[in-house]
């Protein structure tokens, strides 16, 4: 392997590294919801280019595909369509500023202190199953991790009939029309055809009871 | 042979119209009885206010009578109702013969509704799309009739003419001039002048409004636009105190004609002149369009706030030395919200009866008729004193003439044809004129004396009269003057008559003896037992009165600010023209240390003398509320557009008020300012000063000017009627009217001889170099120089000597 | 690989406190609270594939799939809950959303 | 049954491949467009375009300002403004403005004319290039008369006879 | 790799091979466009465009120089920046697929293993540019587009993403030229795809055309309804980016359908041998692309447009339906073998 090759990986792992770090910054820092979402995204896709120089192709692209592609639009539209009042969210911003930065630096010291300077040369580990990461990934969900899959897959179920059912009301106030009723309306259910008499028997039995 | 019912309780007939029972009164006609019903009956020559001529032959309608049909289609305007009898208007005969007459009027009817103004409001347009036929039968060629000039307010087109002789009837019988006829037979049948003479009646206009056709239209109107474009609006007419109802017709804001809205107790359906063709004068090239403040030598236009700044400013500066003038065409509106900014500044010089000289009993302070318009036509007998009513209140004029007219012991049902001309027994209507001006109905008597001696010559009726006054110099005048018979006599007759009127004129009001003359013939009216009417004092000066705009002290009217020119001077609406003094007024206007004109029109002599010019909408223009002879209250909105910059007079003078910050300017709109000042309106005006009414002006009576055969001539100085304000002399069809005379020097023969002068000649008048006119309805001693005119304001005013001089 | 592990893990260090401090400081909105607990996951995964692509072990992967898979059904539920709060509450500030204290 | 069918036809889309058949066939049929600028398409004597105001034959103007046409006008797009002429105090128009933007193209305002001067003639290719001139005024109106005096009276006399 | 390829060549090179796929595929656009219009207009018996160029040629050139002189008007009020970020994420995302799509075999940029992973990522990165524009454009009437259309792209991703993995099943690999190789057979287009997943095969064409918001599913620019949808507010070359985006996925989603269920550049005759006919090549991926690109352009000339509740509708209620049925329908054909893949 070529020195240079080794330069460009590092060069990308600090380049989007810092990305994403600068970005999840904005995340907590933007004033507007809406940028915020937005630099998550950009968390998100640098963080799944630096999993990229990790070799881990398939979790790249499923986050980007999961997190960039459903769930931050997901976010963008409950930000966009709720009409939501900044000024009072930010409240204690200011206030809580040192204590958050200060909680996070300490937290940073420590863990940078216990991961130490050991972790440092850890040498990489053997490129395992071969070239392909996703092979090697299906390999082990399928055959090891079989049932946790399928409980995966069901919480996701739940998840998604959960969240529709949170979401969904019936409007029983609103008139609104369905214009696929309106459309699908035949004269019949407008128009009623009734057969009567032309003459009417006479009301021998009312006239009984008013006499009485 | 008034077309009107009789007034007196009629008896009614009960008759069947169509199949529907009416009653009308006995001796009406079956189409006034359908009027009434409001069954349509067409007609072109029967007109409610003009004698039956039954000579269009559209109104025929099927009789019954009797229970037998009458063979012949009756005329309804000319069939009087009879108890029993059956009218059909709508069966198949009366249809027809409708449809007949129709087509026989249709024959020499040109086809040219597209380029006749009467298009869109043609009553023969309207009936002929019911009763014509689509196409014509009539092969032979149509008959063409030239047109005479009648004079620049009539437009001719003669051919169109249908022959109802409406006009000829209004002519004669309303008007009183006799100018229009019908000539010849047949074919050759044609209404027109005679001689080709222009019409000079000061009603002339009305003929436009009662020919069904297009063929009298209005010549100032003439192709201006088309009846289905104009937007009418109600306005009230402001050149006379009599506040004619009329129709504004605008298009884009612009008033291309006037015509009469129908008021029975003011105007009826008719108008003058003056008040339907003045609107030309609204459009004059002098009108002021932006304001104007002098910086410098220099008037520059400068935008409202600035100009308001400017001028309020100025008017601080002036406080009590302020003097005010307005013209009487002001509306109440404004003259309340001046007299505000007057006494505001804590001055009381303010006034609007400009052309009046003599204030010694307060001068007039707005009175209104004893007996209203609306009875002057029921009048017995009058007397008029100092007035030339056909060009002062035309209409007030035309309202004696019906009484002259009038003949209560007339049998109502008398066929008009059989009344016997000579046996008519009008109203007796007597005249002390200070010249021998010209009626048009016969008088009873006359007196035209020289101006000096119109006092001597009430002085005289007033003893015959019997008036004691409880003013001694008044009684002993009165007791001192001669014993008159023919005084006597009128007095007689004005006592025998019920109801009877003195009427004060113009000419009497403007003249500079005016307290003595109004005591006198106030005194002659109690002692006959008839009512004072006065003129009032100009167009609004009865409302002006009401709302204050007046002064409360004495010394502070107009005569005396003409005189004594007041510190700062506000002018609004008036010029120099529309005050007895025009050289006065100019004086007075540079002697100011601040003059603003606030009017329609920067003309020369504004644009010399004022320090600021704002422009300010006249009466058609601006929501205005405006109170005539009778007393009554009318509020007008707006009709036409604003010219320019141009602002309603009282919101100028509300930004005005508001800037001097004094209190009542707080208004928003016009509405509330009215209901401010609804009081004042409603409640009449009281002579306010410090003579008692009877007090006469010993001072006038003092400097009355010296008897003929002195030096001098008396000044006899009528406003002319075509010259009455700024809007009407800029009225350009008005001006080429032949009433309105070009100025002259009229004299009585002898004094022409004395003089050594003869018509045509030149004499110099003061200065003024005037063509002189022998005229015989001047008397000896006076020198008739009417009024109103560039070329005799620099003449001493009314009343005064001249000194004639051949030129 | 040239890139040692603990750089990774630094990277995931960073990365968890910064959403340490964003929840601290962005005490208000529960929308950028859900988005810093999405951040935390993040850095956890971070870490989970660096120990598994340096341990060559595949566990670690598949666990960073289920944080995914379970991440993602949470941030649905999250938000629709949030939505529900905000038809009912008309805000999103959890200062608020104190209904259940009184 | 019937559903059975209908619904086994709507899962095979017969009926929208029997659309993309119809457009498909459609693909080749010849076209009708016309090359605009070297081809017009043939026009009616009654086409109503632009509009003109006519003369008669000796130079007289025909119209008379009896504003037929601007009162009958539903959009209100003429104006008219009349004086006597000065000349010889006929009834002219002062003014005569068509705002072709208002103008609707009805041909009420040549049905109303009296004396057949205000027509709209066949011309449709027109276009403003300054602000204003969609107004068009009565000199231009005029000129327009003038210059298709023939084809504007030869499409008359072919129209004569059904009007 | 050869230690003379040094890594700036192969920088190099890969910068050559991006242009030459890039620069194509925008002429290509404009050509699209160009046959859109000629197209379009036969189906309505008109002659489309014909006065620019031959046969109209330059049309869609001209079209795109006078976008790009034309003035960019910015909404009053607009997010500028991310007014202006909106057609590029609009447009990278559309343009960056490319790196995977295979044109033959072996001609591929990227020939990566998670080939369709990767096309799934990019396309999903494309709604950030929908609704950027419609949020950052400060416009009610774009907001709302914005929303309709982001709605109904991940709506049918869902469906397209599950036709994928049908095919993923089948062909037992997430690389595109292994999808091709899995195809190839002896039995001629019978060996393609669009046999056992002929349902998913329409499914994913009909997701493709809602999924590039054409007609009949273009509600979200429908011109009766909003106007023009989330890119009201852009003019000029700004929205020439979004025109370029479109066009490019439609492009895109022409090249997936062959790719992926017939055959891409095999021969429908292949193994029948006739020739040059059994043999594979790009220009039977040439000739299928032509086809499908077309067939965007005749159902848009064909049917009305979709009511929008219907639209979600049928990719809810139908598609996801369908697609999650022949799922296990594919698993079970691979798994019991009765389809055979690959040689």
């Amino acid at each position: 392997m070529p020195m240079n090759h080794a330069i460009f990986q590092t060069v990308c792992f600090l380049v989007f590294a810092g990305a994403a770090a600068l970005s999840a910054l904005g995340v907590i820092g933007f004033k507007n919801t809406v940028h915020a979402v937005l630099s998550l995204v950009l968390t998100f896709f640098s963080a799944a280019c630096v999993w990229l120089l990790l070799q881990a192709e398939f979790l790249a692209l499923a986050l980007v595909v999961v997190y960039v592609g459903a769930v931050m639009v997901l976010f963008l539209f409950v930000v966009m369509m709720l009409d939501i009042e900044l000024e009072p969210l930010r409240e204690g911003f200011i206030r809580y500023l040192p204590v958050g930065i200060g909680a996070a630096v300490i937290m940073l010291f420590e863990m940078l202190g216990i991961i130490g300077v050991r972790a440092m040369n850890v040498p990489a580990g053997p490129n395992p199953a071969g070239a392909s990461n996703i092979e090697w990934l299906g390999q082990a969900l399928f055959t090891h991790f079989l049932l946790p899959f399928e409980i995966a897959a069901l919480i996701l179920t739940v998840g998604l009939v959960a969240a529709v059912v949170l979401a969904l009301r019936t409007r029983t106030f609103s008139r609104r029309q369905d214009p696929a009723r309106q459309s699908a309306v035949r004269a019949a259910t407008r128009l009623r055809m009734v057969k009567m008499p032309a003459v009417k028997p006479a009301p021998a039995a009312a006239e009984k009871e008013t006499a009485t | 042979m008034s077309a009107q019912p009789n007034v007196a309780a009629p008896d009614m007939v009960e008759f069947e119209i169509d199949g529907k029972p009416v009653s009308a009164p006995k001796g009406s006609m079956i189409i006034q009885a359908t009027d009434a019903a409001s069954i349509p009956v067409p007609r072109f020559c029967y007109h409610r206010k003009l004698p039956i001529a039954a000579n269009c032959r559209q109104c025929m309608v099927e009789v019954e009578m009797g229970g037998k049909m009458v063979p012949k289609p009756q005329p309804a305007c000319a069939t009087p109702v009879a108890p029993g009898m059956k009218v059909f208007t709508r069966s198949p005969n009366a249809l027809k013969w409708q449809r007949n007459a129709m087509e026989f009027l249709l024959i020499n009817h040109p086809l040219d509704c597209p380029i006749c103004d009467q298009g869109g409001e043609c009553e023969l347009q309207d009936i002929s799309l019911g009763y014509g036929r689509s196409v014509s039968r009539f092969t032979e060629r149509k008959r063409s009739v030239a047109d005479e000039d009648i004079g620049p307010l009539v437009a001719t087109e003669m051919t169109r003419c249908i022959h109802c002789t409406r006009c000829v009837r209004f002519v004669g019988e309303i008007a009183g001039t006799h100018e229009l006829g019908d000539f010849d037979r047949g074919d050759s049948h044609v209404i027109g002048t005679y001689i080709g003479r222009t019409i000079e009646s000061e009603l002339s206009g009305n003929v436009i409004d009662v020919c069904p056709v297009g063929a009298l239209t209005d010549k100032v109107f003439r192709f201006k636009a088309r009846a289905w474009e104009l937007i009418a609006r109600p306005s009230v007419a402001y050149h006379d105190a009599l506040g004619s109802d009329q129709w504004l017709h605008t298009r884009r804001g612009k008033v291309l004609r006037v015509v009469p809205r129908e008021n029975e107790a003011i105007n009826e359906c008719w108008l003058s002149d003056r008040d339907r063709y003045s609107h030309e004068g609204l459009y004059a090239d002098d009108r002021a369009l932006k304001p104007m403040i002098r910086k410098g030598a220099e008037l520059v236009e400068v935008e409202w706030d600035e100009a308001i700044a400017f001028v309020a400013e100025n008017l601080r500066n002036a406080g009590a030395g302020l003097g005010a003038l307005l013209a009487p065409l002001t509306s109440c509106e404004e003259g309340h919200l001046l007299a505000a900014i007057v006494r505001g500044l804590g001055g009381d010089r303010i006034d609007h009866r400009l052309r009046v000289q003599d204030f010694s009993d307060g001068g007039p302070g707005g009175e209104t008729f004893e007996l209203p318009v609306a009875q002057l036509d029921k009048v017995r007998a009058a007397l008029l004193v100092g007035s030339d009513p056909r060009r002062e209140i035309p209409l007030v004029n035309h309202r004696l003439r019906q009484a002259t007219r009038r003949d209560p012991a007339k049998p109502a049902a008398a066929n008009p044809a059989h009344y016997d001309i000579s046996a008519r027994h009008g109203a007796r209507i007597y005249a002390i004129n200070p010249a021998r001006f010209d009626f048009n109905y016969p008088l009873a008597g006359e007196v035209a004396v020289a101006p000096q001696h119109l006092v001597d010559a009430m002085l005289r009726m007033a003893k015959a009269a019997g008036v004691s006054p409880d003013d001694r110099v008044l009684a002993e005048a009165i007791a001192a003057a001669p014993d008159d018979g023919d005084a006597r006599a009128w007095v007689a007759a004005l006592r025998e008559a019920e109801p009877s009127v003195v009427i004060l004129g113009d000419a009497a009001v403007q003249h500079p003896q005016a307290s003595w003359l109004r005591a006198l013939a106030q005194g002659v009216a109690r002692a006959t037992g008839s009512a004072y009417d006065e003129f009032p004092a100009g167009a609004n000066a009865a409302g002006l009165a009401r709302v204050g705009a007046r002064p409360r002290a004495a010394g502070h009217d107009a005569a005396s600010m003409l005189r004594n020119p007041p510190k700062s001077l506000l002018v609004w609406h008036a010029g120099s023209q529309d005050t007895f003094a025009p050289a006065a007024f100019d004086r007075a206007r540079g002697a100011a240390d601040f003059c603003v004109y606030a009017g329609a029109y920067a003309c020369a002599g504004v644009r010399a003398k004022a320090h600021a010019v704002l422009p300010i909408g006249l009466p058609p223009e601006i929501d205005g509320t405006y109170v005539n002879v009778d007393g009554t209250v009318q509020a007008c909105a707006a009709g036409a557009a604003l010219p320019g910059d141009a602002r309603p007079g009282w919101k100028v003078l509300r930004a005005l008020g508001a800037a001097l910050g004094i209190a009542g300017f707080d208004f928003t709109d016009i509405g509330e300012l009215r209901a401010r000042i609804a009081g004042e309106l409603s409640k009449p005006a009281e002579r306010i000063g410090q003579a008692r009414t009877l007090a006469p002006a010993q001072r006038a009576r003092r400097d009355a000017p010296p008897l003929p055969g002195g030096e001098g001539l008396c000044r006899l100085a009528t406003v002319p009627i075509y010259r009455s304000d700024a809007v009407v002399r800029r009225a350009k069809a008005l001006q080429a009217h032949p009433l309105n005379r070009k100025p002259a020097l009229r004299l009585h023969e002898n004094d022409a001889r004395a003089h050594g002068l003869l018509t045509g000649v030149k004499a110099n008048v003061d200065g003024a170099v005037l063509p002189v006119v022998v005229d015989p309805a001047v008397p000896e001693g006076c020198a008739w120089i009417e009024a109103g005119h560039q070329e005799t304001a620099s003449l001493p005013p009314g009343g005064a000597v001249l000194t004639i001089t051949k030129a | 690989m040239t890139i040692p592990l603990s750089w990774y893990i630094v990277f995931g260090t960073v990365l968890l406190c910064i959403s340490i401090a964003g929840i601290f400081i962005n005490r208000k909105n529960v929308i950028v609270l859900l988005m810093a607990i999405e951040l935390m996951l993040l850095a956890v995964d971070t870490n989970f594939v660096a120990f598994s692509r340096f341990l060559g072990d595949a566990a670690g992967q598949v666990f960073v799939f289920f944080i995914l898979t379970v991440a993602a059904a949470e941030s649905a539920i999250g938000l629709a809950i949030v939505v529900l709060l905000f038809r009912n509450r008309r805000t999103v500030n959890v200062a608020e959303l104190d209904a259940l204290r009184e | 049954m019937k559903r059975i069918i209908a619904y086994l036809k709507s899962l095979l889309l017969l009926e929208l491949f029997a659309g993309l058949w119809l457009t498909l066939k459609y693909l080749f049929r010849p076209k009708y467009t016309m090359r605009y600028p070297m081809e017009h398409i043939p026009q009616s004597v009654r086409f109503r375009g632009l509009h003109a105001l006519r003369r008669y034959p000796n130079g007289e103007e025909r119209c008379i300002a009896c504003k037929l046409c601007e009162a009958v006008c539903p959009a209100l797009a003429i104006t008219i403004d009349s004086a006597p002429r000065p000349s010889d105090g006929q009834r002219r128009t002062t003014r005569y403005d068509i705002d072709l933007f208002k103008c609707i193209y009805c041909g009420f305002c040549e049905e109303s004319c009296p004396v057949d001067s205000i027509v709209e003639t066949n011309i449709y290719e027109y276009h403003f290039e300054r602000r204003g001139e969609n107004v068009v005024t009565k000199p231009q109106l005029l000129a327009i008369g003038d210059r298709y005096e023939k084809e504007i009276a030869a499409a008359r006399a072919q129209d004569a006879a059904y009007r | 790799m050869t230690p003379a390829h040094s890594d700036v060549f192969i920088f190099f090179l890969t910068l050559a091979k991006i242009l030459a796929i890039a620069v194509p595929l925008i002429i290509a656009v404009a050509l699209y466009v160009w046959w859109e219009r000629k197209v379009i207009g036969w189906m309505h018996v008109r002659m489309g465009p014909n006065k620019i160029g031959p046969f109209g040629l330059l049309q869609a050139f001209a079209d795109v120089v006078k976008l790009l002189i034309k003035e960019i008007v910015t909404p009053t009020n607009a997010n500028r920046f991310l007014y202006f970020a909106a057609p590029l994420l609009a447009v990278i995302p559309a343009l960056a697929v490319w790196a995977v799509v295979p044109f033959d075999h072996g001609v591929v940029l990227a020939d990566i293993n998670a080939g369709v992973l990767f096309l799934l990522a990019m396309t999903s990165l494309g709604v950030y540019g929908i609704i950027l524009a419609g949020w950052a454009s400060n416009s009610r009437y774009a907001m709302l587009g914005a929303m309709r259309s982001a709605a109904q792209v991940i709506s049918y991703e869902i469906a397209m993403g599950m036709a994928l993995v049908c095919v993923l099943i089948l062909a037992g690999s997430l690389n595109f030229s292994a999808i091709v190789a899995a195809q190839a057979g002896h039995k001629g287009l019978f060996d393609w795809f669009w046999l056992p997943l002929l349902p998913m095969f329409f499914v994913y064409f009909i997701s493709g055309v809602a999924e590039t918001n054409r007609l009949p599913f273009d509600v979200a620019e429908g011109e009766s309804e909003i106007v023009a949808g989330f890119h009201v507010e852009y003019s000029g070359s700004a929205f020439a980016l979004f025109f370029l985006a479109e066009y490019a996925n439609m492009i895109l989603v022409s090249f997936l359908a062959p790719i992926l269920f017939l055959g891409g550049w095999l021969s429908p005759f292949q193994g029948w041998h006739l020739g040059w006919l059994s043999q594979p090549g790009w220009w039977w991926l040439a000739v299928k692309v032509f086809v499908f690109a077309t067939a965007f352009l005749w159902i848009r000339a064909t049917f009305p447009r979709y009511r929008y509740d219907q639209i979600m509708r049928l990719g809810w209620k139908v598609f996801i339906p369908i697609a999650i049925v022949w799922i296990f329908v594919a698993g079970c054909l691979r798994y019991f073998g009765w389809v055979t893949t690959g040689h």
